[in-house]
């Protein structure tokens, strides 16, 4: 069964230095409010997992938290660059960045695999680009019955799965419709896993296009409310897309940057 | 009625998408295109994005693939696994629109890196994102690209995704069961592979464009299709039905 | 797009003799109405595929339709044995009955291959029993990250794969709600394909727990109204369980099977 | 308060499900069973059905794992796909309720053929259906069957699924993640594996049953635990607990 506990608590948990770690929000649902916790608590050294680095990897990856980054897109949807990312892979700032690079379908059967028990899974993918040789991750595999020659990528198990959801019950039964993504992979992929909700309720009546998580497959839930803005929780909160376009002129500069972390990360809800 | 090449690209790419066709499309371009289209001459057309969506209907050009208005007027949202294990891999999809950093002469796109080598890079795009698989598997892929000398190299500094690869056979040999990009549209005019080399030739220039232009922004000796012809420049109603899609944006 | 048309025209356009047909339905939607037609069709030599026959395998197995069937659990759910099926095997009546034997995990990964358009599947599973010496279609197969030896299961690709769904709309699109089974799959997998649904309707309102398979990747969608009976369709029909009670007697003795298959599916709507 | 000895048998498997466990049942014996002990002791407990229903809670015995109840009452419904392979196949599943037309000494379980040769056997069983990768990923199983000299074999004439297949480190020689059966119960008594030699052997009585009528019913010499028990009698709640819910289906 989950424990429904506080963001806070929950982080100070599961997230330790050198940790792997997988927020997953494919484009919706993103868990900004659990990674602003993890710069607050200060990790290190944490091998961070996503399929689409969004702004909140940009921030992690500023600030430091990041030795090495497991991804197929890392990217500004619909803007541009994440130029803090570019920056740790261009110029090592504020630390080197190992990169180990992905498309989305091997990223996504990679957690299937982990989420399913197997050690990898099989796709077509990948044949003929230079990505596998940048990799020991993506390997050749030949169909026993055919003879036809695929691609197979290891499962994905990370340490600490989190992602952010629409609601959960007090029993910590997690419920997110809309684009679901990989929500469901990755928390049955990780070790121990956290759900941030935008509410918890006394009962989840059902939704059309909504899926269940049941609470003894969690580790820990936690109400965040607004807890993927800028992204955004269907039925809840909108994109801020203006942030979206405001933040490449922010994460442009390594001063702007670490000034807007010092005001809405570090000292979030703290009176100045 | 005056048009910018931006316009002209995006309307010669929504011209290529007919009703009932399966269209795979990304944010930018070929987003734009790919709605044009079905607000114009292919209402049927069907719409899929990575985040899931199938046969999503916005009234208006989705700020991301998880703009919350493709799974509200989709026919289907389904996860990210099954969108690229049973949609795109089994080759249901007819088109796939792709935009790249780097096209070569074969049609093999760079959306990774340029310059320097892959652990120290010059600059650092994106990366793979859904396009290798798209390349792979959609039946046919349309490029949409802006032509410059920085775009349209010789040979790519990394190659993300398969056009032809080295040539001739080359997909056959690797197992990519799509045929490739059949059309690569630009501000400047269409490209299409000699089908005997492989090689991107131009098959129409844009209204207006002179030819020496072209070959000016292509980083290879171009060659040009024996009946390379002109676009026909958009239509009044082309062009409003894109700029009202735009300024419902 | 799916063609909207009759069963009998379904039926009669898609499956010939010799064909492999998928008739599935995890215990609920099970496609009765589309099994009957194929017997009035008086189709021969079908390899047979499903991972629960039921009585309609039964059924068609009885009167001879089959020379092989892919199963992984032949049984009459909570009520015992299917007669005809063991007549088949045991008696060769009223023919011999080749059969491949799987698991309902094989299955299920088998169709997933299939959907996917991958050769095969991969599984933790068969380890041990006695059911690889009896098919070529299960095969060890190695992780090339781990090295630890897993199993592989073919693809299956049925010439036509038929279920029952609740509703289709006017297009074609078919929705299905309550335990959806293999039904995506089996539709996705199959060359060709028929959806018989309880009723076409103007438009498929969301339902909680239910999906949409757009009309797109369907041949044909045919109205049958309680096309599941005696299986049931959820908010519309329950499962007739008199009925798979009163089916041990009936099929136990060939001819009491004959007459019934005479009166409630040859004769079926011909006035005596 | 008489009781019978398959009364006996399915509240002795009852008494085995602690709230808080996920188990996986089949229909018949093991439902009730795991029903009961929901509607008893246990009533967290956590009930899966193989056609993908996650948390169910039926207020009577299903009919078919089909049975619309299953799918109304869930947690949540999953594909057939999913509910063998991101649930049964990873090891989240405790406790896993098997039945058997064949049970070997090491509790190997056959549920296929019976009698001639598998392809023209004495008696065709119904098959496989997910028991083999119950028994290999569930972290324990329990077997629930009568006891008799026609069940309880020697050797099964088919293997459908793995107990501790020759002995022991079989299981983890054959990389089988789950514990294998740890219990069978019968309606005489209660077995489990020797810890060293993994063969079957009687742990307890069910009250007024003879040691001698178990060894009859047994296709092997018996051995007896060293610290052989007597079954605790069926109380009147746990009775009419069962007998509440036989009448309500």
């Amino acid at each position: 069964m989950a424990e429904v506990i506080s963001l806070e608590d929950a982080v100070a948990n599961l997230v330790h230095d050198g940790d792997s770690v997988a927020l997953e929000g494919f484009t919706h649902l993103i868990p900004f409010a659990a990674g602003h916790e993890i710069i607050r608590q200060g990790r290190r050294d944490l091998v961070l997992i996503r399929m689409t680095p969004d702004l909140i990897y940009d921030q992690l990856i500023g600030v430091g938290c990041a030795r090495k980054l497991v991804f197929s897109w890392g990217g500004n949807p619909g803007v541009g660059s994440l130029h803090r990312f570019r920056d740790a892979v261009e110029n090592g700032w504020p630390a080197p960045l190992e990169l180990e690079e992905h498309s989305h379908a091997g990223m996504a059967n990679r957690y299937v695999a982990g989420a399913s028990g197997l050690p990898f899974g099989v796709l077509r993918g990948y044949r003929g680009t230079d990505l596998p040789a940048q990799t020991p991750n993506i390997k050749p595999i030949t169909c026993p019955f055919t003879g036809e020659e695929l691609t197979a990528v290891p499962a994905l198990n990370p340490d600490v799965g989190i992602v952010h959801a629409q609601r959960a019950d007090r029993a910590g039964n997690v419920q997110l419709w809309g684009i679901t993504g990989i929500q469901k992979e990755v928390v049955l992929a990780a070790r121990n896993s956290l759900v941030t909700v935008e509410e918890i309720v006394d009962e989840l009546d059902p939704r059309p296009g909504g899926m269940v998580i049941p609470s003894w497959a969690i580790t820990y839930v936690a109400a965040a409310p607004a807890g993927s803005q800028p992204s955004y929780s269907l039925g809840y909160t909108i994109r801020d897309n203006d942030f979206y376009v405001a933040w490449d002129g922010i994460a442009r500069d390594r001063e702007t940057f670490r000034a807007w972390i010092d005001e809405h990360v570090l000292h979030d809800g703290v009176p100045a | 009625m005056s048009y910018s090449s931006d316009e002209m690209m995006t309307i010669a790419a929504a011209r290529q998408l007919r009703a009932g066709q399966v269209c795979f499309v990304g944010i930018g371009l070929p987003s734009t295109a790919a709605n044009l289209a079905r607000n114009t001459h292919a209402p049927g057309l069907v719409l899929i994005y990575e985040s899931g969506t199938i046969g999503a209907k916005p009234d208006r050009l989705p700020l991301s693939i998880g703009d919350g208005i493709l799974a509200e007027t989709a026919d289907a949202v389904v996860s990210v696994p099954e969108i690229f294990n049973y949609w795109l891999q089994p080759g249901r999809i007819d088109v796939g629109f792709l935009g790249a950093a780097q096209l070569d002469r074969f049609g093999n796109i760079n959306t990774t890196v340029i310059g320097g080598d892959y652990t120290h890079p010059k600059v650092r795009l994106p990366g793979a994102g859904g396009a290798p698989e798209i390349a792979a598997s959609c039946r046919e892929v349309i490029v949409i690209v802006r032509q410059s000398r920085r775009t349209f190299v010789d040979s790519a500094d990394f190659i993300t995704s398969v056009g032809y690869g080295a040539g001739p056979g080359d997909r056959d040999r690797l197992g990519l069961t799509g045929a490739g990009p059949t059309m690569v549209i630009t501000d400047l005019g269409v490209l299409a592979p000699d089908p005997d080399t492989r090689e991107l030739r131009l098959t129409h220039l844009h209204p207006g464009v002179p030819l020496d232009q072209v070959r000016e922004a292509t980083g290879w000796e171009l060659a040009t299709a024996p009946d390379l012809e002109e676009s026909a420049a958009p239509t009044e109603q082309e062009l409003a039905g894109l700029r009202a899609l735009k300024s419902a944006t």
